[in-house]
């Protein structure tokens, strides 16, 4: 770590080589050699630099938006990898696959390095001050409810800037999309505990029973509650937590649970009122109204609608009541259907009557500073600029962060949409296939490149704000970081007021200062300060605390089963694999060939199905077939996976991008293109697990790159991956 | 000269390892990886590659068998019946599956080691299974005599090879170890660059590394912190309490506790019956028999 | 008959004798004038003699990055300039006016190699100087050039030393005394050599010699 | 007294043999029938030999010399160069280990077994030779030679022996 | 039926083999030029896999070894056939070896220079092949004695040397005679070099009976310690189906095996290419083709013995392999390998094919394919099906740059044979004449005795 006071962006400068070659050590020379290569020297050098020795700095994962805190390793001025930071209360030193790919992101060899502007199908490199020019020029005369920007979740000061832009600009469109959000969950949250996100405890949980939430692979903070798990196993007074997964297509976290649960897709809801009357009927006191309203969800009902014997729901009920507290948790599965809100109303009254509000779930605190708290991603946003891009009320838009043109399905014609807009400006790292469709591309500053603030919507202690530097100088010299373009921006309309901030890096380090008694002392120094906030990467702070305001919900109204379709018989789940998301991050080949944990495929996407529904379809792995919905088709090979429920078909997302790059191009398929447009009828939100599919083989057979072997997932009788029964082993006695 | 070194120093030169030997000192690098606890994340592999200078092969060649994971993570699905060649025999795997990260073993009598025609893989005075790049002359013996088959061979020269490394890909690039041209093995070291600057520095020092000084990079990264590594001699070490815990001894080919009927343990390793003395202990996963 | 049966093992033993002595430890190799690497062209013609020899310079002044990690690496140019900006006398000589006019384009200078070991070598400066120099009081001169050879009366450094592998198992084979010589304490511990714990002799003075598995220098 | 060389071709062995016999019977003067009379034969013949003599092979004992010295050299420089490899254990075995270096030594033994072998015979049988004085090339294709050496004075009665036995032809070295 | 036309001229012995060195028939260079173009698709194959690294040849994780240690091994087994003739039937003193042991040995060499260039192929740095060579170096660096690669090196060598040792001495006799007979030309100063100076004194012949008698006393354990250890790479290994006792007379067994049918196939061939019907008699090939149906029953008994000792031992992994050969996706090449290996040498039995020799040809053929398998069925399977279920490759399938590589080697083993054939006397006159000799002694001392003339056996 970094703990003198010397100028963190002069150190760039000294710790940059301009360009030294790196030697590919090991291809090189052979043999003890004089006078052939030369030595790297400093002109001048910071009393820590020293060749051969590597530094440390913190920043801020930006991969997802569980706001991890890095540290970077830094040597001869490049970034070799990124490492947790275990003063984060977020990470604890830890990381995912994912956040460590963000050197790729960084690295990559297809990032946009010049402003280009569309001229017929081809990009144009212009200068920045050209690009600046055009938007102030295209912006000229249009009304600010014409321009819209879109952005993925966005906090921090980025934010405070983004929105004084727009409030600059008269505008107040600014829609935050996200693909993959707990949009429906959050909002059933507010409902019952009166918050959006609260804490959970599943370290604190003695049974966690969990509704396709996949908290160890994609879900809301993984790495946060992948240390939670680990505790949580371990158990508070050596009984090991039990992890039960109900959901139609396996996850991780469902690969890990004692007992997983196949259930048929969107009955989630109908499962969790079952085991509510269960536990009633063993004995646990259920509030009248509660009780009355799951009475008709007796356990053969359920049973029968699940797909759930009734021997583990009993079970279940018992192990529920039995071990206290408990937690349940609610994922994307329960989420994505016309019933998702309801689904997730079952589930969290679930929680309300085993008594865990207050205990494994917890208020979060709230941020002390609103303007900088995260605006929240949902995909209702899509539909809103969808809208509006084909009604023709926006004129202008700028996009950031976002790639709406491959994540949104294919039926909302967002593609064809977008060219009715008169001017498109994507800030974007890569030509993905928004930045394709824009006018305007702007290159931006990596993540380890920039400064910045984030603030995660996760916040598992306090609030921590987590703090973005450099790791290293740019890469390429034409790219800019988003919040000095949009202090540039600003400062065409509002000049004076943003005429202190040379750059975005003195806008933040000023707004910090300015709130420096909250996080420190007051007689600190404002150099200290600073640089102990850099050295520290996060500045934790207390917020206020909230209690939750349980509210049991009076009425659920669950279809008696869900839509199905003669034509289409199979029901399509778009997995979120832990590493490729919503795809943007498919072009950083460590995730790409980082095989899926469950099928152990690289690099390219699979339909997955149930080996009992494939032997009635003909279909054997590897086979390349047809998934065709109402909007569309798409092939892929064919793997054959017990985890799924035989009505039900899964292809992963993320991959199947047209653009984007030499690793992302090409591999797989896009299944949001095919997504039926069904939503949540509370929300808004697209349900994702409403699409109907039928499937057929298309006769072409291919062998299925994968990492596993011959013999599959068997052992084939030996001692290799073993397990072991909870009541044979004696766990209090480990180290 | 020679007859006289080899009398002289006869005893020495007759002594064998590991098995009634004594044991490494100062260090003797082990591991224990608790699978109760690995969710088969793959953070550790990604962590391996960007660590190691390890190359991303494209699909391709992940296709012939090329791919260069020194650290991958198996899963397998509990069966009822384990000798069928079928993936799974139930209907749904209702306990979920088994993840195991796999790695280079560091066999304190490695098969690899003997067959090595130019001597470039040896077993050190800490206990590692050393890989001396630029010795190997590529003859994959060492592989072919692996039972875990953890070692991975440079089919191709990847340094050079499009798309790898491209550009500024370059500059990733750990620059601690040596980049591995074609024709050469390679293996998990455990991450024998990060032991060797903590074993010179506290040599600086004049003490020995304590636990938690010399982390590797699947460790370090691990969400779950299954993994655990250390020195195995260190009684303060955390991979030392957790070996003698489950009673796991390193130079047994048989441990006492399997023989009792149910000793409460779930620490064993891999294919241990071969004699190798792999020094990863793994712990079982534990299934709830309540639910 | 008698007569040959001596002949033959005379014969033998000395076959025999001159066999294990081809496999006797590697031939040292001569530190010779045909020993000593090409001349390397610097870009400005640095005096060491001047320098190490007259002026009496420690090593490590310059070369400090020597005892804090792998590479002894070149001094920063600051470092030269630190001294001579205040020495009028030798200003506008040739060598000290093209320092000064790398010094003002901010430019670093492209020195050359010197010694250059193959890309899968990893030597540690660090552990060398510590172990010798702070560990042992070791004269700087002396443990440095041990592999760089006599620089001190040189101007341009230029290799004296083969730096084979071999040659550097000539002194990691020999037995050092691993007690401390008024310097660090030299902890013995960590002095194993092909699983061996360091000798103690009679006097009570501990031994051993330098690492010598395989990865210690081949990662 | 000066020598001559004197070369008589047979036709087969029976005549060759009755030559020697009577060579061996007859004494004659300035002619050793055990140094001077070389038999050259298309093939191998063994019962001609035995009509010359006891004539020691020693080519055994250079087998026996270059065997040993094989294995011995082999397995000190094995051994020797184990030792001498930084003691690099591998594989938990010593560091000079017995089986592989039997293994070796075998190898060795052979390989020194042989070539010495080889050497012995170059040695032994005088090879490579020059030309003798008289040669013909029906010796290497179907008649049996007999050279003899002997003193001018003995010649004649050579020649007439040979004659006598319906020798072929008879070659006989200019005279000096 | 006789071996040998006992009234055989020995200076029509000389002109017969002596015709075969001169100038050749067009058929010969119809089969030089076919094998140089073997040998360049190989060396193309060879500069391809030596320019982008081993993956080209398909080889992969598992299946580190392939084709070429599959062929190096054939090619190892093959060169044991020379031996067993010159060695081995020298010592039991059968003489009908005499016209047929030359090329035999021959081939011996040759097959072993194939099979080293197959060592070198295979490495993945073949440019530091000299690493594994024991040399004292500033590096202070040996190679590792306990690999039995080494030990593979070690033999290799000893075999070779001692081989073209054997060779030579066995032939300086017959290089006299080519020396006299042969017209001034290069041809001759060569022969006349070789020959060193032979004259067939009896000093010669006697120091040159027991040399060949020891040498070949030599041979006969080293050919068996070759296979022996060639098999040992395998058994000492601790993989499941190499890691078996009975390996080595195994291999030693199959190395003689398809030696002999090697034997077979060139026989015929130079009966005809170079009109040595009179020499290689078809009462010879009946002999050749009677130990060869010999040697292979004793292939396939120890072939059983090996798999029934894994399917009647413990040994689950091992049995795997066996079951994995004998049902998975090896499972034609397996059979296949038996059905070569021992169905069809049931043909050998019949009196009335042991003489025909369309029929021989192609049996030899076929018997040399199943050897060629056996040897791939035991590299590849158990890489395919080893210890550790999750690296189970069974879709690996060799590219064709191994293919290439292996083809070609055919054509390099041709290309020197075909050359040594006309460099040098492929039957041996002098040895020859003393079969012609001995054997009409003997049928002289039969009708002596009033007895009717039979063959010597």
């Amino acid at each position: 770590m970094i703990d003198n006071n010397f100028d963190r962006r002069d150190f760039l400068k000294v710790l940059g080589w301009g360009g030294a070659a790196v030697a590919l050590t090991g291809c090189g020379n052979t043999s003890v050699q004089d006078g052939k290569e030369t030595v790297v020297s400093y002109v001048e050098a910071a009393a820590y630099v020293a060749p051969g020795i590597s530094t440390y700095f913190n920043s801020t994962c930006a991969q997802c938006e569980a706001g991890c805190s890095v540290t970077g390793r830094v040597r001869e001025g490049r970034v070799l990898k990124l490492e947790g930071n275990a003063d984060s209360v977020i990470n604890r030193g830890k990381m995912c696959g994912l956040g460590q790919a963000g050197v790729q992101h960084h690295y990559n060899p297809d990032r946009v390095r010049e402003p280009l502007l569309r001229n017929g199908d081809k990009g144009e490199t212009i200068t920045w001050e050209k690009a600046y020019e055009l938007i102030a020029q295209k912006l000229n005369g249009v009304s600010g409810d014409n321009i819209d920007f879109m952005t993925g979740t966005i906090s921090g000061h980025l934010k405070v800037l983004l929105s004084n832009y727009m409030d600059s600009l008269a505008s107040k469109n600014h829609f935050v999309y996200e693909a993959i959000s707990p949009a429906v969950q959050r909002a059933a949250n507010l409902k019952s505990y009166g918050v959006e996100m609260p804490r959970f405890h599943i370290n604190k949980a003695k049974v966690v029973l969990s509704f396709g939430a996949d908290f160890l692979g994609a879900w809301v903070s993984p790495v946060h509650f992948s240390q939670q798990y680990a505790q949580f196993r371990k158990g508070s007074d050596g009984q090991r937590g039990v992890l039960v997964q109900v959901e139609s297509k396996m996850t991780l976290t469902g690969a890990n649970a004692d007992r997983w649960l196949v259930v048929k897709p969107g009955t989630e809801g109908v499962l969790a009122l079952g085991v509510i009357n269960a536990l009633g009927l063993a004995g646990l006191s259920l509030p009248a109204a509660v009780a009355a309203m799951v009475k008709p969800y007796d356990k053969e009902r359920v049973s029968q609608e699940t797909g759930v014997s009734t021997d583990h729901l009993v079970k279940l009920a018992a192990i529920l009541k039995e071990r206290s507290p408990s937690l349940v948790l609610l994922g994307s599965a329960a989420e994505g259907y016309a019933h998702g809100s309801q689904n997730a109303a079952a589930i969290n009254l679930l929680n309300q009557v085993l008594g865990n509000v207050g205990k494994t779930i917890e208020a979060a605190a709230s941020v002390p500073f609103p303007q900088v708290a995260p605006s929240l991603g949902n995909s209702a946003a899509l539909r809103m600029v969808n809208n509006r891009l084909a009604d023709g009320q926006t004129k202008v838009l700028f996009t950031y962060g976002v790639n709406p043109v491959f994540t949104a399905p294919k039926e909302t014609n967002f593609a064809a949409n977008m060219a009715k807009a008169g001017f498109k400006v994507a800030f974007a790292h890569y030509l993905d296939e928004t930045a394709l469709q824009a006018d305007l591309v702007l290159p931006l500053d990596s993540a380890l490149e920039d400064w910045g603030t984030h603030i995660a919507e996760y916040q598992p202690d306090g609030v921590q704000i987590s703090i973005q530097q450099p790791l290293m100088e740019k890469l390429h010299a034409n790219t800019r970081g988003m919040g000095d373009v949009l202090l540039t921006l600003i400062k065409k309309n509002r000049a004076a007021e943003y005429a202190a901030f040379e750059d975005y890096y003195a806008y933040v380090r000023t707004a910090l200062l300015q709130n420096k008694r909250q996080f420190a002392d007051v007689g600190v120094d404002d150099e200290v300060f600073w640089n102990d906030l850099l050295s520290a990467g996060l500045v934790n702070v207390a917020g206020t605390s909230n209690k939750l305001v349980a509210k049991l919900a009076s009425e659920i109204k669950l279809p008696a089963a869900v839509d199905t379709d003669a034509k289409f018989p199979l029901r399509l789940i778009p997995s979120v694999t832990a590493s490729l998301r919503d795809g943007r991050h498919a072009n950083q080949p460590w995730l790409q060939e980082s095989p899926d944990p469950l099928t152990t495929i690289v690099w390219d996407s699979w339909v997955e199905i149930h080996p009992k529904k494939a032997a009635e379809l003909g279909i054997v792995e590897g086979d390349i077939v047809e998934v065709e919905s109402k909007n569309g088709t798409v092939k892929a090979q064919a793997y054959l996976f017990n985890g799924i429920h035989p009505d039900a078909v899964s292809i992963p997302l993320g991959r199947g991008h047209d653009a984007m790059g030499r690793y992302a191009k090409g591999f797989g398929v896009n299944p949001f293109a095919i997504l039926d447009r069904v939503f949540d009828d509370e929300t808004g939100e697209l349900a994702m697990h409403e699409t109907l599919v039928k499937i057929s083989k298309t006769g072409k057979r291919v062998i299925v790159v994968k990492d596993e072997g011959a013999a599959g997932g068997n052992q084939h009788g030996k001692k290799i991956a073993v397990n072991i029964a909870s009541d044979q082993v004696e766990l209090s006695g480990e180290a | 000269m020679s007859v006289t070194n080899l009398l002289e120093n006869w005893s020495e030169f007759r002594h064998a390892h590991p098995v009634g030997d004594v044991p490494h000192d100062p260090y003797k690098w082990a591991m224990s990886i608790d699978l109760d606890a690995c969710t088969g994340c793959n953070a550790c592999s990604v962590a391996c590659y960007a660590e190691n200078n390890l190359p991303v092969v494209g699909k391709e060649k992940y296709a012939a068998g090329h791919s260069m994971h020194w650290m991958r993570i198996e899963r397998y699905w509990p069966v009822d019946d384990t000798t069928s060649l079928e993936p799974a025999t139930r209907e749904f795997p209702d306990q979920g599956a088994q993840f195991l990260p796999m790695m280079c073993q560091q066999c304190e009598a490695a098969p690899c080691e003997t067959v090595c025609p130019v001597g470039a893989t040896n077993h050190t005075p800490d206990g590692l299974n050393s890989q001396a790049y630029n010795r190997c002359v590529g003859s994959r013996y060492c592989s072919a005599n692996c039972p875990f088959k953890v070692r991975y061979f440079n089919w191709y020269d990847y340094p050079t090879t499009e798309n790898v490394w491209p550009a500024e890909m370059t500059q990733q690039l750990n620059p601690d170890i040596t980049l591995r041209s074609k024709g050469v093995m390679e293996k998990c070291t455990f991450c024998v660059q990060r032991i060797r600057a903590g074993e010179r520095s506290v040599k600086n020092e004049g003490r020995v590394l304590k636990d938690g000084e010399v982390q590797t990079a699947c460790q370090q990264v691990c969400p779950t912190g299954a993994i655990t590594f250390g020195n195995l001699i260190d009684s303060e070490s955390k991979v030392h309490q957790q070996w003698k815990a489950q009673r796991v001894e390193l130079t047994a080919d048989e441990q006492e506790k399997d023989k009792e009927a149910d000793s409460g343990l779930r620490g064993y390793r891999i294919l241990e019956e071969l004699r190798a003395y792999p020094s990863v202990m793994y712990m079982e996963r534990v299934r709830e028999s309540a639910i | 008959m008698y007569r040959f049966i001596r002949f033959a093992i005379l014969l033998m033993g000395l076959l025999s004798a001159s066999s294990s002595f081809a496999a006797d430890a590697h031939l040292e190799p001569l530190t010779t004038a045909d020993d000593l690497g090409p001349v390397v062209e610097q870009p400005i013609e640095f005096p060491h003699n001047r320098h190490a020899k007259d002026m009496g310079i420690n090593c490590i002044y310059c070369h400090t990055y020597s005892r804090r990690g792998n590479v002894a690496g070149i001094p920063p140019m600051q470092k030269c300039i630190g001294c001579h900006q205040n020495i009028e006398s030798v200003r506008e000589t040739p060598r000290i006016k093209k320092l000064f006019e790398y010094w003002d384009a901010k430019k670093a200078i492209p020195w050359k190699k010197v010694h250059d070991l193959p890309d899968f070598v990893r030597f540690n400066h660090e552990r060398h100087i510590k172990r010798f120099v702070f560990q042992q009081n070791r004269p700087v001169q002396e443990v440095c050039g041990a592999c760089h050879g006599d620089v001190k009366e040189m101007t341009v450094a230029r290799r004296q030393k083969s730096l084979a592998m071999g040659w550097c198992m000539s002194c990691h084979e020999k037995e050092h005394v691993v007690v401390a010589q008024g310097g660090m304490p030299i902890g013995t511990a960590a002095y194993w050599y092909a699983m061996k714990k360091p000798a103690v002799k009679a006097d009570g003075t501990v031994v051993a010699k330098g690492p010598n598995d395989c990865s210690s220098c081949h990662y | 007294m000066s020598q001559r060389h004197l070369l008589a071709l047979f036709s087969n062995f029976d005549e060759a043999e009755q030559v020697i016999k009577e060579l061996r019977n007859t004494s004659i003067k300035g002619f050793d029938v055990n140094n001077d009379l070389v038999v050259k034969s298309p093939i191998e013949h063994p019962e001609v030999e035995e009509m010359l003599g006891d004539k020691p092979v020693y080519v055994q004992w250079f087998t026996l010399f270059g065997a040993l010295m094989g294995g011995l050299l082999g397995f000190f420089l094995i051994s020797g160069a184990q030792a001498n490899f930084y003691e690099q254990i591998k594989g938990g075995k010593p560091i000079v280990p017995f089986p592989p270096n039997f293994v070796l030594t075998y190898e060795m033994f052979i390989l020194g077994g042989v070539f010495i072998t080889i050497l012995g015979f170059l040695v032994c049988a005088g090879l490579p030779a020059r030309r003798s004085p008289l040669y013909s090339s029906k010796v290497s294709e179907d008649q049996i030679g007999i050279l003899v050496k002997a003193d001018d004075a003995a010649i004649s009665t050579l020649k007439n022996i040979f004659t006598k036995h319906e020798a072929l032809e008879i070659q006989e070295e200019a005279g000096k | 039926m006789k071996d040998i036309n006992e009234d055989i001229a020995w200076a029509k012995i000389n002109k017969d083999v002596l015709k075969s060195l001169e100038s050749p028939r067009k058929l010969y260079w119809v089969i030089l030029a076919v094998a140089i173009a073997m040998i360049s698709v190989a060396v193309g194959c060879e500069v391809y896999q030596y320019n982008m690294g081993m993956g080209v040849s398909n080889l992969n994780n598992p299946h580190v070894w392939g084709l070429y240690i599959a062929t190096f091994i054939f090619w190892i087994g093959m060169s044991h056939s020379g031996t067993l003739l010159s060695a081995i039937l020298h010592l039991m003193h059968a003489d009908w070896r005499k016209p047929i042991y030359r090329f035999a040995e021959a081939m011996t060499t040759f097959s072993l220079m194939t099979a080293g260039l197959f060592v070198m192929v295979h490495l993945g740095r073949l440019w530091q092949f000299y690493y594994s060579l024991p040399y004292p170096n500033d590096r202070g660096l040996w190679p590792n004695f306990q690999s039995p690669l080494l030990w593979d090196a070690m033999a290799i060598f000893t075999y070779l040397s001692s081989s073209i040792l054997f060779l030579f001495v066995g032939m300086i006799p017959d290089l006299a005679i080519c020396r006299d007979n042969m017209h001034d030309g290069w041809r001759k100063k060569l022969y006349t070099w070789l020959s060193l100076g032979w004259e067939g004194t009896d000093r010669q012949w006697r120091n040159f009976r027991i040399t060949y008698l020891t040498i070949a006393c030599f041979l006969i354990p080293l050919a068996v310690s070759v296979h022996s250890i060639v098999a040992s790479d395998f058994a000492m290994s601790q993989q499941p189906g190499w890691h078996v006792t009975s390996f080595p007379p195994y291999f030693v067994a199959g190395a003689l095996y398809s030696g002999c049918a090697a034997i077979i196939t060139l026989f015929i061939i130079l009966r005809y290419t170079f009109k040595f019907e009179e020499y290689m008699t078809l009462s010879i090939l009946k002999k050749t083709v009677r130990l060869t149906f010999a040697i292979a029953m004793i292939w396939t008994y120890l072939n059983a013995i090996e798999f029934a000792s894994v399917w009647y031992g413990h040994d689950q992994p091992s049995k795997d392999v066996l079951i994995q050969k004998a049902t998975g996706p090896y499972a034609p090449f397996w059979w296949g390998m038996i059905f070569c290996g021992s169905i069809v040498p049931l043909m050998l039995a019949f009196k009335r094919f042991q003489t025909n020799i369309p029929v021989l040809l192609v049996t030899s053929l076929l018997l040399n394919l199943g050897m060629w398998l056996e040897r791939w069925m035991i590299v590849a399977p158990t890489f395919s099906h080893g210890y550790y279920p999750w690296t189970w490759d069974h879709n690996q399938w060799p590219s064709w740059v191994q293919w290439g590589i292996v083809f070609g080697s055919f054509g390099w083993f041709t290309l020197l044979f075909m050359v040594f054939c006309k460099v040098f006397p492929s039957v041996s006159m002098y040895e020859v004449k003393e079969m012609v000799y001995h054997r009409s002694r003997a049928t002289k001392k039969l009708e002596a005795s009033g007895m009717q003339a039979k063959g010597a056996h």
